[in-house]
C-alpha cells in the first residue's frame, strides 16, 4: 500500500484555448486533509472535475490509492471510494430530499428484481434526516422537491449525501459558500470528524479562517498552475495571500505562473 | 428502355394492386427498366420527383397523381424537357389540353361511388325497405379525392328518386382504415339508432364496420354493407355472407397497360390519348369471376 | 426524527395547505368535458352520453359507449405507457406509431392461417412452414421486433448522444420503409383463431389497465421509476450522482419499443390484418395522451396515472363527436381546441393553486 | 481594453486553439454526402451526381440535377428558416405544415382566373366577385393567414404558457381541419398568371436564399436575434433580465407563421393548385433542416446558414437517390439512417474538438 | 418624496404549508445601505424575490419612491429602477460575457429598426471589460458562453452587469459567496462607491465581517421573520449571531418567531 491515497503527475486540462489546469503535481496522504486555494478561474474546479472523472483530462496521470486510474465517469469514482460536493450541486431539481440524498444508491428491498427492486422509503427518510441533523440546516418539508429548496438548503442536502455514506478521500468544492454561520460551523464539524475517522480530504475554499482552522496543508493555484504548496504551521494567512496574488511564487514552482 | 414511375403512395391497398402490374410487367420484359417512387400523397414531391427524373435522363415517365388538379405543372415540365409522360389510374385535369407526346390510362372515378351505392339501393328495395330506410358513411381521408368523389356518389344516388327512401343518419371520416372504421361504427351502435346500411368509401372501412356489428351481435342479414376495391379479404367476407357490394377495378392491367403506353410513346408511335378502364360492380352473384 | 414531523430545524409545516396532486387537475378536465358533453347532449341530441337513456341496458349507464370510450383509446394508450417513461426522461419518441406498423407486418406473417375456406392461403410471407404456428411465435416475434427498434433508438440516444428527436426520427423513417417493404405494401391477413383472441372483446382493455397498473407501481415504487424521473430531472445531476445513465435510458427505450410492439399485436388481432400503413400518427396520439395527463416535455414531472386519464380524456371526446354527430371536417379543428384548452386548464390550475397558496 | 485583448486580468488566452464554428461540420456533413453519393454513382452508374458526364449540358455541371436539388428544398427550406427561430428559443413548431395546408387552400381561392377554357372556374370559393384579382390580393391573404395561425400559437405559448409542443400539436389539428373544410376537400385551382410567376423556374429559391440571409443578418446583428438565443438558453434569466419574453415569444412565432404562408403562396403558385393535403408531414421534413443544421432541440444554439446546409443535405440526398435508383422501400429506410448519421457525425466531431482540445 | 426608498409592510409569502416570508415590515432610507441576514431558509432570497417582482407575494404592500408598486416581473422593477443580483444570477448559458452583461438593455445603432434595431457590439465588449476589471475576476476570453465559465466568474459578470447601470435601489443577493479573496475585496469597494454616489443598497450576507464594513444597519430573519433590526455601531457580531440562532429577539418584535 503506498503512503498516498492521491497522486497526480503533470495533471493538464486544456478548453480551447484556454488553459485551465497545467501539469499539476499533488500529492496526498492517507488520513490528510489538503486545502486548495486560489483566485476565480484559477483551475480549481477543473482539477477536481479532472480527478474524479467529470471530464476527460488533457494529459497526466492520476493514482489513486496506489493505482493509476482513469475514471470515465463519476459512478467510477464513487466506486473506486473518492465522495465528491460539486461546485454544481448535482443536485435532480424535480426530486425531493431524501430521493437526491440516496439517488444513484438506494436503500432498496426485494433486490431480486434488479432495476425493478423495491424502494425503503422510510428507511430512506429516516437516515436522511439525521444526515441533516449533523449539518444543522432547517428545512420545513423535505418532501418538497429540491427546487423549492433554498440557495444554503441545496448545498446542505449535497453535504449530507457526502457525509452519508464512508469513502476513502472526500473532495468538497466550496462546500460552505451559500452556508449561514451556524450551517457553517456544522460543516466544518462533519470535516472534523471525518479528519478523526481517518478519512483523507481535498477542501476547495475561499475561506482563510476555515482553512487554517481545519487542513493540515494548502496548495494554491494560480491561472492553471500550482504555484505554492504550505504546511499550515509554516505560513499565515497574509503569507497565502501573497501566492494567491502572485507577489510570491513557491520555490519548487519557479517559472511555473 | 429506363421508365420513371411516381405512385400517389406506397401504402395504398388498391395503388399496391396497380404496382404490382406494373413489376410484373416489368420482370417479364428484359428491355424495360422501371424506377418507381413513393409521393407518399404530396403534389409538390411528385413534381419534384418528375424534375429529378428529368435531371436522370429517363426515356418516360408514368405518373399516378397525388392531385389530379396538379397535372399541369408535371405536363410542363416533361413536354419542355422532351421526355414522354402517361398519367395512370387517376384522370388528370388537364386531358383537353395534353401536350404531344403525353397519354393517360385512367379509370373514372365517378363509376366507383356510383356503382356502389345504386346496388346498395336495389339491394335495400329487395329486402323490402323502400318506405325507408336509414345508413351510415364511412369517409376516407378528407384530403383525398377518391374520398371525396365516392362520398359525393352516394350523396347523389340518395339524392335520386328510386333512391331518396334511404336517410343517411351520420357521416364520418375513418381515413381509410379498418380500425378507426371498427372503433367508429362501435360508437355509432352505441347510440342505439337502428340502421339497414353502411357504405365504406372502401373495402377496409367496409370490413372494420362490419367486424365492430359482428362484435355488437347483429346480423349481417339484415344490413346492408358496401365498399369499394374487391381485396381479397373482402371478397371472401362476401362469400362468407357479410359484405354485400363491391367495385373492382383491373388496376393490375391498368399499371402493365400504362407501361405498354409508355413503350410505344417513346418509339414515337401513335397511341390512344385516353385508355379508359371501366369499374367493374361485384356482387354474391357473379363474385366468382373475381375470385383468382 | 419521529414519524410525523416533514422536515428538520423543528419547523412547523403547514400540511392542510399542501398543493393537491396534478392527476386531480386532469381529472377535474375529464368530468369538465364529460358534463360539457352531456349538456350539449341533452340539448341538441335529447340524449346523454354515458347514460342509459333509452333504457337498453340494465344499469343506468350506456354500456356500449362506456366500454368504446375505453377500447378505442386501449391500443394507443398501451403506447402511451411507454412514451410516458420516455418523456419523463426528458426524451420523446416520433417512432412509436411506425414500429407498430412495421411490427403489425412481421408478426401478422407469423400469424396466419394455412386454409382459408378451403384454399390455401395467398398470403403468406415465408411458404407454407410458416402457416399455422402456435400464438406464442407471433407475439413473441411483435415482442422482439418492438424491443429491437427499442434497442437502436436506446442505442442511438444513450450512447450516441444523438438527440431522441432525431433518433426516433430515423426510426421513423426506417420503420415506415420497413412496413412497406415487407409484403412490398400488400396487406397481411387471415390470423389463426388463438391469435384472433388477442385483441378480442375487452382484452385490449384488460392489457391496457393491467400494464397502466404495473408500471403505476414500477414508476413510484422502484428504483428503475426513481432514476427514470432523476434523469429527467436533471441528467448531468443523475450521472454525476453515479447513476449510470446510458444504461437506464437504453432499457426505458426498450420498454417503450416492447410496449409498441405489444400494441401492433393487439391491433393486427383486433383487425385481423395488418397493413403497411398501420399507427400512422399514433406516436402524436400517444404523446398527447401522455402530456394532457401532465406530463411535462421538459422531463422529470408526469405519472402514469395521469396518463391514464389523458387517454381517457381523448376517448370521451372521440365518442363525445360522434354521438353530438359533429360534421367530420370540425372535429379536427374541435379537437385541437381541446387538446389545448385541456393543457390550458392545466396550466391555470397550477398557478391559482401556486397563488393561494 | 485594446482591441487585441480576449479577456481581462492580462490572461493569455491561445487563440489558434479556438474551436471551429458548427456550422463547418455540418458543412463537412455535405461534402461527405456528396462524395459517397459520387463514388457509389461512379460504381454501379457510370455517372456523376453533380457534373455532367453525358454531355447534355454546357457546363460541366449537370444543371438540371443542380436546380432540382435546390428547388425541391426551397419551400420547406423557408419553413425551416421560421421552424429554426422557433427552436432556438426552445420551442418547437408543429403546425408548421398543416398551416401550409390552410393558407394554401385559401390564398389559392384568391388567386383564380375568371376564365378557364373558356368555361368560368367552377371551384371559386366565393363567386364571380373573388376572380381574377390582383397578385398582392392572394399574397397579402397567404401572409396574414400564416401570420395568425402564428400569433394564436404565439400566443398560447407566451401568454397561456402552454408548451410549445401542445400549443402547436393543437394548431396543427385545427389548421388541418380548416384546410379539409374550406372547399370541402376539394382542390383549388387555375390561378392567374400573375400568381403562377411566384413560384416558377428558380423564383422559389432566390425567395429562399433571400430571406435566409435576411435572417442570417438578423439572428446575428439584431436586438431580435440576441434575444432569441438568450430565451432559449435560459427563459428565466431572460425574464429577470428584463426581456420582455411573452411579447418576444409572439414575434418570433408570428414570423414563423408568416414563412409558413409565405410557402403556401409559393408552393401553390408552383403547382398550380391547391390541395387540403399539402404540407402533411413540412413541419417534420423543416425540423429535420434544422437540426440537420445543428439547431439544438434544448434551445439556444444553431444557426440560419446550419439550417441552410441542412436544408441542402436532404436535397441531395433525396436527389441523390433518384440518381442510384434505389428502391422506394429502401429510400425511407436509408434516409432515416442518413439523418441519424448525420447528426451522429456531428456530435462525434464536437466530442473530438472537446476532447482535442 | 418620502424619506423611504423602499418600504414594506405586512409582506407575506407561503409556498403551499411552507411560510417563507411572514408580515416584514421594512424600510430604507435614501442612500441606505442596509444587510440581511439570517439562517439557511430564513426567508431571505423570498423578501429579495417578493420586491422584485419575481414571485406574486401572497399579501402586503410595497411602497417604492413614494408609490405603492406592484411589479408584474422584474423588467417592471429594474424599469423602476432597482437593480437586483439573484443569488441564482440569472444568466443565459449559451450567451458570452457581453452578451449577457447587456441582456435586455443593448447598446444599439439604427434604432429605428425596432426589434431588429443593430446590436452594436464594439462599444458593448468596451464597457464589458471595464465592467469586470473594477470586479477584479480574471476571465482569459469573454467570448466564451458563461457554461464555461467558474463559479466566482459567473458571480462577477452578474454583478458587473448590476454596477454598469445606475439605479435607485441595488440589491445583492450574497453577491461575493463564490469569490476569491480578492474579487470579494473588488466587490466591496463597487458597494462603497455605491455608498459614495448615494445609491441605496440591500445586501443579502453571510459574512459577518463584510457585513459589519459596509453597512448601516442589519437586520435579522429567522423562520420567515424579522426579529432584529440593529445599528452596526450598537450591536457586534456575537449579537447578531444571538438573534439569527435565536438566543434573543429584538424587543420590537417579540412574539414574532
Ligand atoms: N418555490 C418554493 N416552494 C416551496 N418552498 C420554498 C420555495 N422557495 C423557497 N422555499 C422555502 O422557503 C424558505 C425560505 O427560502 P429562501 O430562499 O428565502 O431562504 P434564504 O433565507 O434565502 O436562504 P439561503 O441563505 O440558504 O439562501 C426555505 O425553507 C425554502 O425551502
Ligand atoms: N468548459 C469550459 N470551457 C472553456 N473554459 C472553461 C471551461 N470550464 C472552465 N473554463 C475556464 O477554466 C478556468 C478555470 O475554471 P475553474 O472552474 O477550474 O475555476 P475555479 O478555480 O474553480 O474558480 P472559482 O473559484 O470561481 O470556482 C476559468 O478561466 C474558466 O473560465
Ligand atoms: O388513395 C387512397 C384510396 O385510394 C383508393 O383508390 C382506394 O380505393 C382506397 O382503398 C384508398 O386506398
Ligand atoms: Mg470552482
Ligand atoms: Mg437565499
Amino acid at each position: 500500500m503506498s503512503e498516498y491515497i492521491l497522486e497526480t503527475k503533470g495533471l493538464t486540462k486544456h478548453y480551447g484555448g484556454v488553459h485551465a489546469l497545467e501539469d499539476a503535481n499533488f500529492t496526498l496522504e492517507r488520513g490528510e486533509h489538503v486545502a486548495i486555494m486560489g483566485d476565480n478561474g484559477a483551475g480549481k474546479s477543473t482539477f477536481v472535475r479532472q480527478i474524479t472523472g467529470v471530464e476527460q483530462r488533457t494529459r497526466g496521470t492520476v493514482v489513486f490509492d496506489g493505482e493509476e486510474v482513469s475514471f470515465a465517469g463519476p459512478l467510477d469514482a464513487r466506486e473506486a471510494g473518492i465522495e465528491t460536493v460539486f461546485q454544481t450541486l448535482a443536485l435532480a431539481d424535480d426530486l425531493n430530499v431524501p430521493d437526491n440524498l440516496f439517488l444513484g444508491r438506494e436503500k432498496t428491498k426485494w433486490n431480486w428484481l434488479g432495476p425493478f427492486r423495491r424502494l425503503d422509503y422510510k428507511a430512506m427518510r429516516d437516515d436522511t434526516m439525521a444526515g441533516l441533523v449533523k449539518t444543522g440546516v432547517k428545512i420545513p418539508n423535505i418532501k418538497n422537491t429540491i427546487a423549492n429548496m433554498s440557495g444554503g438548503q441545496r448545498q446542505c442536502v449535497a453535504i449530507a449525501r457526502t457525509a452519508t455514506f464512508a469513502s476513502k478521500l472526500t473532495i468538497m468544492d466550496e462546500p460552505t459558500a451559500a452556508l449561514g454561520v451556524q450551517e457553517t460551523a456544522q460543516v466544518e464539524n462533519i470535516i472534523r470528524t471525518l479528519k478523526e475517522q481517518g478519512e483523507s480530504l481535498i477542501l476547495v475554499s475561499h475561506n482563510m479562517r476555515q482553512v487554517f482552522d481545519l487542513v493540515d496543508r494548502i496548495i494554491v493555484f494560480r491561472r492553471g498552475r500550482m504555484v505554492a504548496n504550505l504546511r499550515v504551521e509554516d505560513t499565515n494567512g497574509e503569507d497565502v495571500v501573497s501566492y494567491i496574488t502572485g507577489a510570491k511564487t513557491g520555490a519548487e514552482f519557479e517559472g511555473a505562473a | 428502355q429506363q421508365i420513371g414511375v411516381s405512385v400517389a403512395r406506397f401504402d395504398d391497398n388498391g395503388l399496391t394492386v396497380m404496382r404490382n402490374g406494373m413489376t410484373a410487367f416489368d420482370e417479364a420484359n428484359d428491355d424495360v427498366s422501371l424506377q418507381i417512387e413513393d409521393a407518399t400523397d404530396d403534389v409538390a414531391k411528385q413534381l419534384d420527383q418528375i424534375n429529378n427524373f428529368i435531371a436522370s435522363g429517363v426515356d418516360a415517365i408514368i405518373v399516378n397523381a397525388v392531385d389530379t388538379n396538379a397535372t399541369e405543372a408535371m405536363s410542363n415540365a416533361a413536354a419542355a424537357a422532351g421526355v414522354p409522360l402517361v398519367y395512370v389510374n387517376r384522370q388528370p385535369i388537364n386531358m383537353d389540353t395534353l401536350p404531344e407526346g403525353q397519354a393517360f390510362v385512367a379509370s373514372n372515378e365517378i363509376e366507383s361511388g356510383t356503382l356502389a351505392a345504386f346496388q346498395m339501393c336495389r339491394d335495400l328495395r329487395a329486402a323490402g325497405k323502400s318506405g325507408g330506410a336509414t345508413a351510415y358513411m364511412l369517409m376516407g381521408q378528407l384530403s383525398n379525392q377518391a374520398a371525396v368523389q365516392r362520398s359525393k356518389d352516394f350523396h347523389d344516388v340518395i339524392g335520386m328518386d328510386m333512391c331518396n327512401f334511404i336517410t343517411l343518419i351520420d357521416e364520418q371520416t375513418a381515413n381509410w382504415s379498418r380500425d378507426e372504421a371498427n372503433d367508429l361504427m362501435t360508437n355509432w351502435i352505441s347510440s342505439g339508432e337502428p340502421f339497414d346500411a353502411v357504405f365504406g368509401n372502401n373495402d377496409e372501412m367496409a370490413l372494420g364496420a362490419i367486424q365492430a356489428m359482428k362484435a355488437a351481435g347483429i346480423s349481417m342479414d339484415d344490413v346492408v354493407v358496401g365498399g369499394v376495391d374487391a381485396t381479397s379479404d373482402a371478397l371472401l367476407s362476401m362469400q362468407a355472407g357479410e359484405m354485400d357490394v363491391t367495385v373492382f377495378q383491373d388496376l393490375a392491367g391498368q399499371g402493365a397497360g400504362s407501361i405498354e403506353t409508355a413503350i410505344a410513346l417513346i418509339n414515337g408511335e401513335e397511341v390512344d390519348r385516353t385508355v379508359f378502364i371501366p369499374f367493374k360492380l361485384v356482387t354474391p352473384d357473379n363474385i366468382g369471376d373475381f375470385l383468382q | 426524527m419521529s414519524d410525523s414531523s416533514e422536515g428538520t430545524g423543528g419547523l412547523t409545516y403547514d400540511k392542510s395547505k399542501r398543493q393537491w396532486p396534478n392527476e386531480l387537475n386532469v381529472l377535474a378536465a375529464l368530468i369538465l368535458i364529460i358534463i360539457i358533453f352531456e349538456i350539449l347532449g341533452a340539448i341538441f341530441m335529447q340524449q346523454s352520453l354515458l347514460f342509459d337513456t333509452r333504457d337498453r341496458f340494465d344499469s343506468i349507464f350506456n354500456e356500449a359507449r362506456l366500454r368504446i370510450i375505453i377500447i378505442q383509446v386501449a391500443i394507443i394508450g398501451i403506447i402511451a405507457l411507454g412514451v410516458t417513461q420516455v418523456i419523463i426522461t426528458a426524451g420523446i419518441d416520433l417512432s412509436s406509431g411506425s414500429v407498430v406498423g412495421a411490427t403489425a407486418m412481421i408478426a401478422m406473417s407469423f400469424a396466419q392461417v394455412a386454409e382459408v375456406s378451403g384454399a390455401p392461403n395467398p398470403k403468406a410471407i415465408f411458404g407454407e412452414w410458416a402457416l399455422d404456428l402456435p400464438v406464442i411465435v407471433p407475439v413473441m416475434v411483435g415482442l422482439g421486433v418492438g424491443m429491437i427498434a427499442g434497442l437502436i433508438n436506446g442505442f442511438l440516444i444513450a450512447y450516441s448522444r444523438i438527440p431522441p428527436f432525431i433518433a426516433t426520427l430515423g426510426m421513423m423513417l426506417f420503420a415506415r420503409g420497413v412496413a412497406q417493404w415487407w409484403s412490398l405494401g400488400n396487406p397481411v391477413s387471415f390470423p389463426t383463431d388463438a391469435y384472433a383472441v388477442i385483441g378480442s372483446g375487452m382484452n385490449p382493455v384488460i392489457i391496457f389497465l393491467g400494464l397502466a397498473l404495473l408500471f403505476h407501481f414500477i414508476m413510484n415504487y422502484t428504483v428503475y421509476g426513481k432514476h427514470t424521473y432523476a434523469i429527467g430531472s436533471n441528467e448531468a445531476a443523475a450521472r454525476m450522482s453515479g447513476i449510470n445513465v446510458p444504461r437506464h435510458l437504453l432499457l426505458v427505450y426498450v420498454i417503450a419499443g416492447a410496449l409498441a410492439g405489444l400494441a401492433a399485436v393487439i391491433l393486427t388481432s383486433k383487425n385481423l390484418t395488418a397493413q403497411s400503413g398501420m399507427g400512422l400518427s399514433y406516436e402524436l396520439e400517444a404523446i398527447a395522451m401522455a402530456v394532457i395527463g401532465g406530463v411535462s416535455l421538459f422531463g422529470g414531472r408526469g405519472s402514469i396515472i395521469g396518463t391514464v386519464i389523458g387517454a381517457l380524456i381523448i376517448g370521451v371526446i372521440t365518442s363525445g363527436f360522434t354521438f353530438l354527430r359533429l360534421g367530420a371536417y370540425y372535429q379536427e379543428m374541435v379537437l385541437g381546441m381541446i387538446i389545448v384548452g385541456a393543457v390550458a386548464l392545466d396550466q391555470w390550475q397550477q398557478k391559482r393553486a401556486a397563488a393561494r397558496a
